[in-house]
């Protein structure tokens, strides 16, 4: 049965990929794509990562549309029809196609509980996490812990694309003068009132998303994400000026480093105590209280970079001036 | 204590100070906080290449945790060396940059240019120390999106930097994620990512077609970062277009990290008896090379922007490096990790003469440089000295690689190959001169109202042209240091 | 490859599938924006991949209740929570460019653009119009 | 002072001299001063180390380990004692020659001219003392980059077109083939050094001596043997004390030492004959040497003549290089001694007699032997001593050559050295002929109009023309005289040479 | 027999809002223009996804996964009739006419010419 719905998502999702590749207005491409970012998301959780699900549906279906569509409202509606000859794209793509699934034949079978990658790193991480760490969701224990570096380089890596959209595009936002008033769809009262009522849900789920990530799906990135989207809601409707005033872009701007340094501040605290960096053992009165200590303030500090750099993005994109008029939305 | 952790401290320091300059809101502080953080990176660097040369290797557990469960940093010769090429190149480029880019960027930019310059030097420091598979592609994506980002700057003088890094953004992403793929596929054979435990666990899959795949596609994804022949499209227009200073430093680092990510995961993780290695060696990247070698040089002469014309010489160069490792011998590796070395000095000082002609003359071609050999003569000397080390004139650090790939070529019984790198050399000749007879040999335009460049430009480039001779005369320590790491990478006792 | 195997695999054909169309909309497509939707593809398509070789049948997703039970291999979530991250920093930073493109050249097909900066060269080999 | 304080003096000092005369660009006088005290304390130390070679062990040092196992050193051996003797004096004798035609013909930036030149002494001096074939390739290179200045002086666009194949060529050949070769021998052999006997006997087989040979004696270009002569007549364009630079005392001497040093130091003479590696290259330079001669006949302009007379002359080093017998390396060497001293003096003439009447063809230089009696006079004794007469210097080199192909029996070479001396004679001596003896009534061509001189013709027409400036006449005369003593002390540069005959 | 009681109950409220989705998604197909098409995601929204919720509250029993589902049953509850009505209202503002809409008794060719104008 497992498998029945398996292959029911993937070949939904090929029929996602293929209707993108034929579109040729872009709004409906922007849409088909956060379709398929939501069902690679159910795909996954069927598929048991459910840390993955969670983060996939908020970035693929909520923060890339957001930002594609806010694109499309800066450039094009249409695409051209291409001129080039479609012989060697093809070709690339066969021979890669090709290769690729010559590579799979000697592959463990799908689900095979006896393939390697079952058997060498993963049982220790199954097994060593309870008393190691002790922490239900080994997915955050591996993310925070074992592996925490590789997340820390994940922090840097949104920290480096909030500062490069910055310096892309800080250049060209204008002021918010009163023009930009008219944004703020005042004639839009229903979404104003039930805008109103729902931020304030969002911003707890947000909260308890960041703490709840050691005993369920959850973490930082997730947080952070859903927290910046209420500022983008509260922001679309309510207009980018009085969102400025509740999360002012320089405060965005500090927010954006201080996770940064959050994360890496806790690793270096562990040099005061003559151990390797990142290891949380110091931080508390047991090893295994310090490694929660430190799982919850790196977290902390993703969720923060994260938030900030959703916000900064949107504001960002939504701060440029729009070549055409709100009306024709 | 400080030594214990010197391999993660030059990661973080960087690392750290990058928020910290987001925090400065005048370029000024910014860039005097980088040029303090790239001084103390390059000195850790140095403290790492003495420490590696007693000890052999140094092994950092992050975290505490054993090496294949946590992520470990192995430190030998070889990263050591070139992460001493990547600081040290950041240093000299730090003073560099201040003029250059405060002329070529917008200024409300200047601040954050620093920040990426500092993110883009953690990526390439990250990349090139990690032991871990993984952690190579996080801290390559880090390098690669401020690189993106620093090459989309240069749209302050001319727009086409833009299209430039889009280009550079999606071939550079395409590859990637072909290197993405690569580690996935052998992490579900062999279920590690650490690669020393890596090495040891492909040793039983020889034959395996997953494990086949998946060196296809890291040598595929790397070779597009490195802009090996056929995927070098990119390059020349996001050197070109770049701003001055961010050339400098890509042109001298960039590709350096991706040679040797790519010596790293051929030599140690696949090992030297893979039985592909030897067949892609002598059928792909031996022709691949040379034609890089050809092509571009030949492309590079008939270039009108000189900026473009050195990057079509960069791809060159780089056909040198895919040539040296095509031997899989212990001269041909010690010309490939010394060429890194040497050609990081060579076209970081051409580039920096560049930026400062276009400091004074707005644009580098070879209308504007005519006649610059009197206007500009400390400038233009530099030139004609890195064009001379281009060459591989005697007593520069250019002839010292060609000789060792020529040696190379000779000991593994190919001797075509010897004259084929000695010929194409003879390209840098026309292109170097072709820039030499226009700086001096014409009349400046009357009214050409250039000046020398300001002493802050000339004293780094002065430093690395100094270096450039110096290290052609005593080559003694780099051809060492090359030669430990050739023996360490091809297992060769030492 | 009798029908259990090949079906064992097929779940990485499909992906290999998925794979491919990202790719080919990233190559041949000349619309930026269509581009980035393809590389948007192609790179959540590796992610599946990823996930897809951590997964035991009969196991549950990698959170301790306690009782003994197979779980599914944690750590190729660990990689993708990281990957996505770069998908999205390199969807972002894509987009800016295309921002930017567009102010810059009033158009955001690869064709046109090239046209108008083949025209900017040969016209003089200054640099190209101020943005 | 030590032996290799003298030798490391003898670098420094031309490029000590070459800042001098960079800093004292301002004032001409000075500039001049700067270069003659040079070019004196040069020959001074050349001298003191000739001394010291002939009393004790050859002096050495060693600069620089640049890469494990090749080293910049110096070393002296007979050869290059005597090619450091030859450029350190041709270049005082130069040096004045090139004040006066400087200031006579009013060229632009002379500082450049004589910066270049210091360092291109500098490096032939360096090329001369090298103790292995890496130093020598160094010094080489510095030399083809130096004289490349001199060759584009007047920056005219022909005089780019010759820099660039001067340099092209030049370039080319020694990083294209003569790098590889001497790669090629460090692999093979480990070491570079010159050693008697040579140090491939064994490390390289006999079928792949003659492409080694080939790939050394066409990498070195400034050899200019025929298929890479093309720089040399190109080179034309530059003023004449340069083109008396690069055919008699620095450039191409440079080349032809070494390939006599690759044919002596690292085949070795015996291993040559044992191999016949050479033997190909026999038969090169007798092609060369005639082909040369036969062009240089067709020639009106006189300095194409003697460049093309260079060329052939210098196959006669070759021919004595791969002849690959005792006598054969004497004569070559010889030769070099010689050919330098006649060659000099011939152009010496050349110059003058463009500065005094700014004629360059020879059929317009009717009569003008009576009109410039000096100048004519050197250039017949110069010309003699290139042809190879008893009382000229040149006599020996080219009577050492006839006996080495005696020696070695080969008759055919034997009748090719005699038919080239024919054809010397046939292009020089015309050009002295016509100078004495044709009263042509031709009106000559708008000379420049000096008060009219004592000459005793006839003609008012002839009597207008007056010999160059006294700087411009007294080094041809010097030369001349150099190729008389030649003669008459060749004994001496006899004994130098002869240990490196001896196996 | 309570918990077969109780599996029964939750079966059928999951089928019946398997059905309902089922039905909105053909709804949305065979609906002729943009506003008639409203309807049948009104009824995925809304009624399908309760139906399903209850479903799920029915296995779940009283556990901490019950409270979560009444969460999303009233998020749910706010965000749908309003994205509906965000959606409507954006495309009446965009200029979009409903085909055949219902006026006020006028003469036919009136009619027939909005028909020409849309």
């Amino acid at each position: 049965m497992e498998s029945v719905i398996n292959m029911a998502l993937l070949v939904f999702l090929a029929g996602t990929a293929f209707a993108i590749l034929r579109r040729t207005t872009l709004f409906s491409v922007v849409m088909l794509s956060g379709v398929f970012s939501l069902v690679s998301a159910a795909l996954l959780v069927h598929l048991d990562a459910v840390d993955v699900a969670f983060t996939e549906a908020a970035v693929g279906a909520g923060v890339s549309t957001v930002l594609m569509l806010s694109t499309l409202a800066l450039t094009a509606r249409h695409e051209a029809p291409g001129t080039r000859s479609r012989a060697i794209p093809l070709i690339v793509v066969f021979l890669t196609g090709l290769a690729l699934v010559y590579g799979t034949l000697d592959m463990p079978r799908f689900g095979d509980p006896s393939a390697p990658v079952h058997q060498h790193v993963a049982p220790r991480y199954i097994s060593a996490t309870a008393h190691e760490i002790g922490m239900p969701n080994i997915v955050t224990a591996v993310l925070a812990s074992y592996r925490g570096f590789d997340t820390l380089g994940e922090v840097t890596v949104i920290f480096t694309a909030g500062i490069a959209v910055l310096l892309l595009l800080a250049g060209t936002i204008r002021e918010p003068t009163t023009a930009t008033k008219i944004t703020a769809m005042e004639h839009h009262l229903v979404l104003r009132v039930v805008t109103k009522v729902l931020i304030g849900p969002i911003l707890l789920f947000a909260l308890y998303v960041q703490f709840h990530g050691d005993y369920g799906p959850g973490g930082g990135f997730q947080a952070g994400v859903i927290f910046a989207a209420a500022f983008i809601i509260y922001a679309l409707v309510f207009g980018l000026e009085t969102a400025g005033n509740a999360l002012p872009g320089r405060a965005v701007r500090i927010l954006l480093a201080l996770g940064v340094l959050i994360y890496s501040g806790t690793g270096v605290v562990s040099f005061f105590f003559n151990k390797n960096f990142l290891d949380y053992s110091v931080l508390g009165a047991t090893a295994q209280a310090g490694q929660h200590i430190g799982i919850i303030l790196v977290e902390f500090g993703v969720g923060m970079t994260v938030a900030a750099v959703m916000v900064s993005t949107f504001y960002a994109f939504a701060g440029q001036n729009p070549p055409i008029g709100d009306e024709e939305w | 204590m400080i030594s214990a952790h010197l391999p993660i401290l030059q990661v973080i320091v960087p690392l750290i100070a990058a928020p910290l300059s987001a925090f400065c809101r005048r370029a000024g502080v910014a860039w005097y906080l980088s040029l303090v953080i790239c001084a103390v990176s390059f000195a850790i660097s140095i403290a790492l290449l003495i420490q590696v040369l007693e000890e052999g290797h140094i092994s950092y557990l992050l975290g505490s945790w054993a090496a294949p469960w946590g992520i470990e940093y192995r430190v030998d010769v070889v990263n050591a060396f070139v992460l001493m090429i990547i600081s040290g190149i950041g240093t000299a480029v730090l003073p560099y940059a201040r003029t250059s880019i405060a002329a070529e960027i917008e200024p409300h930019n200047q601040a954050l240019f620093y920040t990426a310059y500092l993110l883009c030097l953690t990526g390439l420091l990250g990349m090139v120390i990690t032991g871990d598979a993984f952690n190579a592609f996080v801290f390559l994506e880090i390098s690669s999106l401020s690189t993106y980002a620093l090459v989309a700057l240069g749209a302050g003088t001319d727009r086409r930097a833009l299209s430039a890094a889009y280009t550079y953004l999606v071939m550079g992403t395409i590859g990637a994620t072909f290197f993405v793929i690569g580690i996935g596929l052998v992490y579900m054979m062999t279920g590690t990512l650490n690669m020393a435990d890596l090495a040891a666990r492909l040793q039983g899959l020889e034959h395996n077609r997953t494990v086949l795949v998946a060196f296809a596609f890291i040598v595929t994804g790397i070779g597009l970062k490195l802009a090996l022949f056929p995927m070098h499209l990119w390059l020349p227009n996001a050197y070109a277009f770049a701003p001055s200073a961010v050339t400098v430093f890509l042109a001298a680092t960039a590709t350096k990290a991706a040679v040797y990510l790519l010596l790293r995961f051929l030599f140690t993780v696949f090992g030297i008896d893979y039985h592909i290695l030897g067949l892609t060696m002598t059928w792909l990247f031996t022709p691949l090379a040379l034609a890089a070698m050809f092509a571009a040089s030949t492309v590079a002469i008939f270039q009108v922007e000189l900026k473009r014309m050195l990057a079509y010489s960069s791809v060159a160069q780089i056909g040198y490096m895919v040539l040296g490792m095509s031997f899989l011998s212990v001269t041909g590796l010690t010309a490939t990790i010394i060429h890194l070395f040497n050609h990081a000095l060579m076209k970081g000082a051409l580039f920096m003469v560049l930026g400062a002609i276009v400091l004074r003359q707005g644009a580098a071609t070879f209308n504007t440089i005519r006649g610059l050999g009197r206007k500009m003569p400390w400038t233009m000397a530099a030139f004609v000295t890195g064009g001379l080390s281009l060459i591989g004139v005697p007593l520069t650090v250019g002839f010292v690689s060609k000789w060792y790939l020529v040696a190379a070529a000779l000991e593994s019984g190919r001797w075509p190959l010897a004259v084929l790198i000695v010929l194409s050399s003879l390209l840098a000749v026309i292109y170097v001169w072709r820039v030499v007879e226009a700086a001096y040999l014409e009349e400046p335009p009357a009214d050409s109202k250039a000046t020398e460049a300001p002493l802050s430009m000339l004293v780094p480039t002065w430093i690395l042209i100094a270096a450039n001779i110096y290290f052609g005369v005593d080559a003694g320590l780099t051809s060492r240091i090359a030669s430990a790491g050739a023996r360490l990478l091809l297992g060769v006792a030492q | 490859m009798e029908f259990k195997d090949a079906f064992g695999l097929f779940n990485y054909w499909i992906v290999i599938v998925l794979m491919m169309t990202g790719l080919y909309i990233v190559v041949s497509r000349g619309n930026l924006v269509k581009k980035i939707v393809g590389l948007n593809i192609f790179q959540t398509s590796v992610f599946l991949l990823y996930i897809s070789m951590g997964k035991v049948t009969g196991g549950t997703a990698p959170i301790l209740t306690g009782k003994p039970e197979v779980f599914s291999n944690p750590l190729p979530h660990v990689l993708i929570l990281t990957a996505i991250v770069v998908g999205i920093a390199t969807t972002a930073l894509g987009l800016a460019l295309v921002v930017r493109i567009k102010n810059a050249y009033n158009s955001i097909e690869e064709d046109e653009i090239q046209k108008l900066d083949l025209a900017a060269e040969n016209e003089v080999d200054e640099p190209g119009a101020r943005p | 002072m030590s032996g290799s304080t003298l030798l490391v003096l003898s670098l420094l000092m031309p490029l000590a001299g070459a800042v001098l005369i960079g800093l004292a660009g301002r004032s001409p006088n000075l500039r001049e001063a700067v270069t003659m005290t040079t070019a004196a304390a040069l020959f001074a130390i050349v001298i003191a180390l000739l001394m010291r070679f002939n009393a004790g062990p050859a002096p050495e040092v060693m600069l620089q380990e640049v890469m494990p196992g090749l080293k910049l050193a110096l070393k002296i051996e007979p050869l290059g004692m005597m090619f450091a003797v030859i450029a350190s004096g041709l270049w005082i004798v130069n040096s004045i020659y090139s004040i006066g035609y400087m200031r006579g013909n009013k060229e632009k930036n002379q500082t450049r001219f004589y910066i270049c030149f210091a360092i291109a002494i500098m490096s032939a001096i360096g090329v001369a003392f090298s103790a292995n074939m890496f130093t020598l390739f160094v010094f080489y290179e510095v030399l083809s980059i130096s004289t490349y200045p001199l060759v584009a002086h007047k920056q005219t666009p022909e005089a780019k077109a010759s820099g660039r194949t001067y340099l092209g060529l030049l370039l080319g050949t020694s990083i294209g083939l003569m790098m590889v070769a001497i790669i090629w021998t460090w692999v093979a052999t480990g070491t570079l050094d010159f050693t008697k006997g040579g140090i491939l006997e064994g490390k390289v087989s006999g079928a792949l001596a003659p492409l080694l040979l080939a790939l050394y004696v066409c990498g070195i270009g400034k050899a200019a043997l025929m298929p890479v002569h093309r720089w040399l007549p190109a080179a034309m364009v530059a003023p004449t004390p340069v083109s008396a630079l690069l055919h008699a005392v620095a450039v191409v001497k440079a080349g032809v030492f070494t390939v006599m040093k690759v044919a002596v130091y690292i085949f070795g003479v015996d291993f040559l004959a044992k191999t016949g590696a050479a033997t190909w290259l026999m038969w090169l330079a007798a092609f060369s040497l005639l082909a040369a001669s036969i062009v240089a006949l067709g020639k009106s302009n006189l300095k194409a003549r003697l460049a093309y007379s260079t060329v052939s002359q210098l196959s006669y080093v070759t021919l004595g290089a791969a002849l690959a017998t005792s006598m054969g390396v004497m004569g070559g060497s010889m030769q070099i001694a010689m050919h330098a001293m006649g060659k000099i003096t011939l152009f010496f003439c050349a110059g003058a007699i463009y500065t005094a009447t700014h004629k360059t063809e020879i059929p317009d230089m009717d009569g003008l032997g009576r009109a410039m009696p000096f100048t004519y006079g050197a250039f017949l004794i110069g010309a003699l001593s290139i042809i190879g007469l008893p009382p000229m210097g040149g006599s020996w080199s080219k009577w050492y050559l006839l006996i080495a192909t005696a020696d070695t029996g080969q008759l055919v070479m034997m009748l090719v050295l005699m038919v080239s001396s024919l054809l010397n004679v046939a292009y020089l001596l015309p050009i002295v002929g016509r100078g004495f003896f044709a009263g042509s009534d031709a009106p000559p061509a708008h000379g420049a109009v000096h008060a009219a001189g004592a000459a005793p013709a006839p003609d008012t027409r002839l009597r207008a023309i007056k010999e160059a400036p006294l700087f411009c006449v007294l080094p041809p005369c010097l030369t001349a005289a150099g190729c008389i003593a030649l003669f008459f002390y060749a004994d001496s540069l006899y004994r130098l040479l002869e240990p490196i005959t001896r196996p | 027999m309570i918990a077969l009681l109780v599996e029964a109950a939750s079966w059928t409220f999951l089928l019946l809002g398997a059905f309902l989705v089922l039905v909105g998604a053909l709804g949305l197909v065979r609906m002729p223009d943009f506003y008639t098409r409203l309807h049948p995601a009104g009824i995925t929204d809304s009624l399908g996804a309760d139906f399903i919720l209850t479903g799920l509250v029915l296995q779940a029993g009283f556990s901490l996964v019950t409270v979560k589902l009444f969460l999303i049953g009233a998020f749910l509850f706010f965000t749908s009739p309003t994205s509906t009505h965000a959606i409507a209202n954006a495309a009446l503002v965009a200029g979009l006419k409903p085909r055949h809409a219902v006026v006020p008794p006028r003469p036919p060719e009136k009619a027939t010419q909005d028909e020409e104008a849309r």
